[in-house]
């Protein structure tokens, strides 16, 4: 009972704490500076259409990357906490019918999420939400078959080495570019304005970032989906 | 120069590779792994090494090609250089303790740990806030799933308790994040320190603190910490090492660079949560015998302290040397010493305190454990002391005097559950079970970083404080003796010796005759106690180092050119001690009130010496003490921490054991020179009143303690059954009677003082010595297990006859003269009652003499005793040398009376005359030379009548049974000597019960249940837990007063 | 939008309180992720500006006039990471339930307290 | 109009919130859980936020909540088996 007492005088306190943020809340009726100059950068510098985009990969680049290794960690973390000696092995045949539409589905799905993170400087989504769908795809086969043994030396190869390309290409432009240039993505030429070879390193970048974040939701599915 | 994001970028790099390294082996992926950890470390080495030496200035690297605020970007300065450095030293040393677990493990386990070290690096050089919340994720994450490394369910459920606490906090920061954007528009925190518009307006300042609140509550504030205990306690302690430093020095940096935000008057919020952590932690620590959990409590409490600290400086905008030697000090201090102890329990594995007596097995692991144990208690010369003296200072400066009170009872607390941690490793020996030797992969981590904060104390004394060498020579000693340790005890005896001679030579001459004389006392009074030592056999390994360190540490004393150099070499002494009295068989609890009370003593200095300026003298503070005012608050504090060592009434409950349970060759040096210190002290703070005396005379009413010491200890010698706390009880009242005479503040009054210091350093080193003789030979300290010992040991009882004449104050030895000295100064002060006082304390006095002579030597002959030989000539030696002291001081008192009227001369106009033996005040004279003549004849001539008509005794044999009854149940009640004054006792009992003993045993209590009830908020409830941190927001916040 | 920052605040109040008051170590986790999607709301709110629109600058958007036209993406691309971040979280502590049940076999979290004081 | 229909969303998603927190069975809990999630993303499309919409109703929404389910099934067959 003292308990209850103690959680609402909690909650109230923080409503009360919080109120007036949300009474004096006056909404800006225009763009801040930074926000600004990352609109203009973008299309100017960066010869993105997504601004978002621009921002994640680029002016908030080590945000990503640390976003990134935030999930790669996760991957791990789950890896090293469910960790088991030997994995068992017990079969359930789904219906074969089951199986084959979801093969179809994976290509699809898989090829749905390459053109998201492709056209992530361009359109909504990118890297992240193309990588889900990726993941996804796997999802449909691990649901299909629980069963299901994927390659795991794929998956961990393109987990290892797109996480490796993408920080050697920001490190690529720590060499061309100077010091102050890590994860600069004018290393590679930035293209016309709207197209999709366009806006410097971004897509190669979030590429990389889709299949890293596709191959490890994979295996956080796999993970905690598997038997 | 190596760009520091080289580190973010081989970590990275590596770490996603990992996986498929370790498909060729394990032993590639370790090799991988301490590479880069090793790579860190050096890279932060240069920076630093460039920073802080070559005077580069600080680094800001930026990204993605685009300059800050911008882009983000990242700081490399000094602070940041040394605090990554060590983070990644430890982080490394962390790595190599774990290595039989990494070897093992999951290969995640390998790449959660570097992508973590990654983490720390990255959060302490970001200057980007919402960047610094991925950084702080990427901590939190892989130290949450590193918790699992032992597959237990503590540690489980200790992870999931974590998550809770730590997934609302980051969202809080978060939180904190965007409502700075929203007012700043940026969230570069250079940008958003330099636009103080959001300061305006009171959200503004709401969302900073909910920024800075979160973080706090990651440095697990009182009581909203249950969760990080729980870690602590239940982790692997590799991890657990991480955690608490590692992960904290990165976090409490977050907190440093973020604070500025908040504007200079909500600061003090801040220090004062971080001192009440301090306090509680402590305080509940104390109830607390699991090693993890209490490293848990005191690693809260001391990044509680940082934190005050850190805010506390930031609101004084101080100069950055203070800085770094205050919060630094702290932080350094704590970072090095938990580390290696959490290292420690790692390697014993014993979750019960009392179950570390093992430790003993191991005697280099011992005194790795005993460093970090002291540097952990904030004691020299390890860089908490400094950091808590300059704390002082400026908390006395700024009139913060709870808060500085506060800070100081904590200590005592962490001290007090520290050293009872010591005393069980110390001296609950296991035999049945003996510790696997350790590898060396775990002793290396803990060796390190002992030497690192041995240098580190160095560097501060050297290089801070400009210290002399001679202050070092205390600690030096100690490893001398331990590098020495396979010689024979014999031998290092006569190496002591000569360093004490040498020593002696190399302070000699002193400014004043003053000082000589306690140099006397201090330096030649041990050379000479030293013999005693030598009838011991063997190697006593670790015993020689701390006698050193406590006499060349009462020699510092004297020569002391600063307050700091005083306390420094005060607390050196108080050290030494402490571990002597342990040495003793039962010494473990007296060990723990002994240094209980002498850091409270010490703190209380510590806060007076706080209200002192900084003196730069080339003179002994002893001889410029005088042109010093000491406020009166000081004086107070600065006086209670010297009658604590004098051992005065009130304060004296140390006393018995420490002397009686100290080894007993060492209780003479004790009761004979190491009292005096106190002495010594008051002497200090007496002559600065004298020159500066204000209304209010502390000194009138603590000439009423030392009436009461004298009467009570008196009373609490008579009704001991144990030799040696006779002893001590007697000690405390001889002090009595000089902190009384040092209160007369008169000419005559400190003569007397001077006189009894030195005729009771004489008179009590002898007894003492001739007793710890009897004890050696008979084996018991009981003294109705003893008798007639006189013709067994005819040397030892001359000795003690002299002594007890000496003492007693019966002519014609000193004792009559420093009586006469004594009654005669308190007549003419006027102080009649408390003349009165000691004239009955005298009597009393005669009671407990009288029995301990006639019960040990008088009487009959035990039958166990019928081999008993004189004491070894080791224990006759220093006899013999103070009987001579004694006789030469009470034939020709001019030897003593001349030069002590000349010293105290310098303080008081002289009121007495002398006139070749004749010593004339105001009230009469006295003429030690024709007292003693005129004495010596009243005593031959009966004697020679004795000799002369003696012949008609008959001797009868000892065991020649007379009569023969039954034989009683328990046959000592039946000695004469047992329960000798019980008549007495009917009459006076009443004065010795344990009225003090019980005070402090309930102030013992009362903290014990209030850590009790306290720690009940500790649930274990991972949801009790969140609604802590929820209250303590909302509280903070109230307090806060926006 | 004042109205969905209230609700992303209502929603985080509500998610504590979820995360306080249930038992279940399932149910805790739930509290926690709508205590995320509330500061998330929340995060969108604060950049979003009243009609405008996203921040792509395609064929609908003036190019010279672009930074008139648009909501701040700034906030957008906090909210991208914080999601990522969130789920790595949940993940994670769903993990340790999964452990924790494996061990004692209980989803409540009052089995849990062996350690304190 | 974004401001009503956010205010109806708003009444759904707590109402959910609420069943969420309350229900007897996890697996309902789950998944109103996993409707305020894509609730949440499409008041982010209607805060003209389509990139975090997308996330949202792909991470939030759907693996979030197949994570949960996945959980559920691991404990409901009785833990790991190793």
């Amino acid at each position: 009972m003292i308990n209850r007492i103690f959680i609402l005088l909690a909650l109230l306190g923080l409503i009360l704490m919080f109120l007036p943020f949300l009474k004096d809340f006056d909404f800006h009726d225009q763009l801040g500076d930074l926000s600004s100059q990352y609109v203009e950068g973008s299309i100017n510098d960066l010869n993105s259409q997504n601004v978002v985009t621009s921002v994640v990969v680029t002016y908030r680049g080590l945000d990503t990357l640390g976003e990134v290794t935030v999930l790669f960690l996760a991957t791990a973390g789950i890896g090293f906490l469910l960790r088991t000696k030997k994995r068992s092995k017990k079969s359930r045949k789904s219906s074969e019918l089951l199986q084959t539409a979801s093969q179809f589905l994976l290509v699809l799905i898989i090829l749905t999420g390459i053109y998201i993170f492709l056209h992530g400087h361009l359109t909504p989504g990118g890297g992240f939400q193309g990588g889900v769908l990726i993941a996804t795809a796997f999802l449909l086969l691990i649901l299909a078959d629980a069963n299901v043994e994927f390659n795991h030396k794929v998956l961990h190869l393109v987990e290892s080495f797109s996480g490796t390309f993408y920080v050697l290409i920001g490190f690529l432009g720590l060499l061309l570019l100077g010091m102050n240039s890590f994860l600069d993505p004018t290393i590679i030429p930035l293209g016309s304005f709207g197209k999709l070879l366009s806006a410097g390193a971004i897509p190669v970048i979030y590429s990389l970032v889709g299949l890293k974040v596709g191959s490890e939701l994979t295996t956080i599915l796999d993970k905690m989906g598997g038997e | 120069m190596v760009n520091p994001i080289y580190i973010l970028i081989l970590s990275l790099v590596i770490g996603f590779l990992l996986t498929i390294i370790d498909k060729a082996g394990r032993k590639l992926s370790l090799f991988f792994l301490y590479g880069v950890l090793s790579f860190n470390v050096a890279v932060m080495f240069i920076w630093f090494y460039q920073f802080a030496f070559v005077g580069r200035a600080s680094l800001m690297i930026h990204t993605a090609g685009f300059i800050a605020p911008i882009s983000i970007n990242l700081k490399l300065g000094l602070l940041e250089a040394f605090v990554l450095l060590l983070a990644n030293l430890a982080g490394l040393m962390s790595a190599m303790f774990l290595f039989k677990k990494l070897k093992e493990t999951h290969i995640s386990g390998l790449i959660l740990y570097l992508v973590l070290i990654m983490g720390v690096n990255g959060l302490v050089m970001t200057r980007d806030l919402f960047n610094m919340f991925v950084f702080i994720e990427i901590l939190s994450i892989s130290t949450y799933a590193l918790i699992s490394i032992d597959e237990n369910k503590r540690s489980f459920s200790a992870g999931f308790k974590y998550m809770i606490a730590g997934g609302i906090t980051s969202t809080f920061f978060l939180l904190g994040i965007i409502f700075i954007y929203y007012f700043t528009g940026n969230l570069n925190l250079d940008t958003v320190l330099g636009n103080s518009s959001m300061l305006a307006m009171k959200t503004g300042v709401f969302s900073i603190f909910l920024l800075i609140v979160s973080i706090f509550i990651e440095l697990k504030p009182f009581p909203a910490n249950g969760w990080a205990l729980d870690v602590y306690q239940a982790v692997n302690s590799g991890i657990t090492s991480v955690i608490a430093v590692v992960n904290s020095a990165a976090i409490l940096f977050v907190f440093y660079k973020i604070l500025p935000l908040l504007p200079d008057q909500y600061l003090m919020v801040f220090v004062g949560a971080g001192i009440v952590t301090f306090l509680f932690s402590n305080l509940i620590g104390i109830k607390q015998t699991d090693p993890k959990r209490l490293l848990g409590y005191s690693s809260i409490a001391q990044m509680g302290l940082v934190v005050a600290a850190i805010s506390y400086t930031t609101k004084l905008n101080i100069s950055q040397d203070l800085v770094f030697i205050m919060a630094g000090g702290i932080f350094i201090n704590h970072f090095l010493a938990k580390a290696g102890l959490f290292w420690i329990t790692g390697i014993i594995k014993r979750s019960e305190i009392k179950d570390w007596g093992i430790l003993r097995n191991n005697t280099p692991l011992l005194l790795l454990f005993g460093v970090l144990l002291f540097a952990l208690a904030g004691l020299p010369p390890f860089p908490g002391f400094w950091a808590k003296w300059e704390m002082a200072k400026i908390f006395v400066s700024n009139n913060l005097y709870v808060g500085l009170a506060a800070v100081l009872i904590g200590s005592l607390f962490e001290a007090f559950y520290l050293f009872r941690w010591f005393g069980y490793a110390i001296k609950n020996e296991r035999k049945e079970e003996s510790l696997k030797p350790v590898d060396f992969s775990q002793l290396f981590p803990v060796a390190v970083f002992v030497l690192i904060t041995l240098l580190t104390s160095v560097w501060i004394m050297i290089r801070v404080y400009a210290f002399d060498l001679i202050n070092f020579l205390p600690v030096a000693a100690v490893f001398g003796m331990y590098l020495l340790n396979f010689l024979k005890a014999k031998l290092k005896a006569v190496l002591a010796i000569i360093v004490v001679i040498l020593y002696g030579y190399s302070i000699y001459p002193l400014e004043t005759a003053l000082q000589s004389l306690f140099g006397i006392i201090f330096v030649i009074g041990s050379g000479i106690m030293i013999i005693t030592t030598m009838n011991r056999k063997g190697k006593i390994s670790g015993f020689y180092g701390f006698l050193l360190m406590m006499i060349l540490s009462m020699g510092n004393l004297i020569i002391a050119k600063s307050f700091l150099s005083f306390f420094l070499n005060w607390e050196f002494m108080t050290i030494a001690a402490y571990l002597l009295i342990l040495r003793g068989k039962k010494g473990q609890v007296p060990a723990l009130t002994f240094i209980t009370f002498s850091l409270a003593g010490a703190y209380l200095m510590l806060a007076g010496f706080g209200f002192m300026p900084n003196v730069l003298s080339s003179n002994a503070i002893i001889n410029t003490i005088g042109s010093i005012e000491i406020p009166l608050a000081a004086m107070i504090l600065l006086l209670l921490g010297f009658l604590i060592k004098s051992a005065s009434f009130g304060l004296h409950i140390w006393i018995p054991g420490a002397y009686a349970e100290a080894e007993d060759d060492v209780t003479p040096f004790f009761a004979s020179i190491f009292s005096k210190t106190g002495i010594f002290g008051l002497l200090l703070v007496a002559i600065s009143f004298i020159k500066h005396s204000s209304e209010f005379n502390p000194f009138y009413w603590l000439g009423w303690l030392g009436a009461i010491s004298a009467i009570v200890g008196a009373f609490l010698a008579t009704f001991q059954e144990d030799v040696k706390k006779l002893m001590a009880y007697s000690s405390m009242s001889q002090l009595g009677y000089i902190i009384a005479s040092v209160s007369l503040l008169s000419h005559l009054g400190w003569i007397s003082a001077l006189y009894l210091t030195l005729n009771h350093f004489m008179f009590k080193a002898m007894i003492f010595v001739a007793i710890a003789g009897v004890i050696h030979r008979t084996g018991t300290r009981q003294m109705y297990k003893m008798g007639g010992l006189i013709k067994k040991m005819p040397i030892s009882y001359i000795t003690v006859l002299i002594g007890i004449i000496a003492v007693s104050g019966v002519p014609p030895l000193s004792g009559f003269g420093s009586k006469w000295l004594l009654y005669s100064s308190m007549l003419e002060k006027g102080w009649y009652l408390q003349a009165g006082v000691f004239f009955f304390a005298s009597g009393v006095s005669f009671l407990y003499l009288y029995r301990m002579i006639h019960t040990i030597f008088l009487g009959q002959l035990k039958y166990e005793h019928q081999n008993v030989k004189e004491a070894p000539i080791y224990f006759l030696i220093p006899q013999v040398i103070f009987i001579m002291g004694i006789m030469a001081i009470s034939m020709f008192p001019n030897l003593i009376i001349k030069p002590l009227n000349s010293i105290v001369g310098n303080y008081f106009a002289s009121t007495i005359m002398i006139d070749g033996y004749n010593v004339t005040s105001s009230l009469g004279h006295w003429n030690g030379n024709m007292v003693m003549m005129v004495t010596m004849g009243v005593f031959i001539v009966p004697l020679v009548f004795l000799i002369l008509f003696n012949g008609r005794t008959q001797k009868v044999k000892q065991f020649n049974i007379v009569f023969a009854a039954e034989r009683p149940e328990s046959p000592q009640t039946t000695h004469f000597a047992h329960n000798m004054f019980s008549h007495y006792y009917k009459a006076l009992g009443g004065l010795t019960k344990p009225r003090i003993q019980n005070f402090w045993n309930s102030v013992s209590e009362w903290s014990n249940a209030i850590a009790g009830l306290f720690r009940q908020i500790y649930t274990g409830n991972g949801q009790t837990y969140l609604l802590h941190i929820l209250l303590y927001i909302v509280v903070l916040y109230i307090f806060l007063g926006v | 939008m004042i109205f969905s920052l209230i609700l992303g605040f209502i929603l985080l109040i509500i998610g504590l309180y979820g995360m306080l008051t249930q038992k279940n170590l399932i149910k805790i986790v739930i509290g926690f992720s709508i205590v995320d999607t509330g500061t998330h709301i929340i995060i969108v709110s604060i950049g979003y500006l009243r009609g405008k629109t996203a921040p792509i600058i395609d064929n609908a958007v003036d190019l010279a006039n672009a930074a008139k036209q648009v909501v701040d993406p700034i906030p957008s691309a906090l909210v991208l990471t914080a999601i990522v971040i969130g789920l790595a979280v949940t993940a994670l502590m769903l993990s340790f339930i999964i452990k924790l049940y494996h061990k004692n076999r209980s989803l409540s979290i009052s089995d849990y307290q062996e350690l304190k004081w | 109009m974004i401001s009503i229909i956010i205010i109806i969303l708003g009444i759904i998603m707590i109402a959910a919130a609420f069943y969420a927190i309350h229900s007897k069975s996890l697996l309902s809990a789950i998944i109103s859980a996993g409707v305020i999630s894509l609730l949440a993303s499409v008041v982010y499309l209607l805060l003209a936020a389509p990139d975090v919409a997308m996330t949202e109703a792909a991470i939030g929404s759907g693996l979030t909540t197949i994570i949960f389910i996945f959980t559920l099934r691991k404990i409901k067959k009785g833990g790991l088996d190793d």
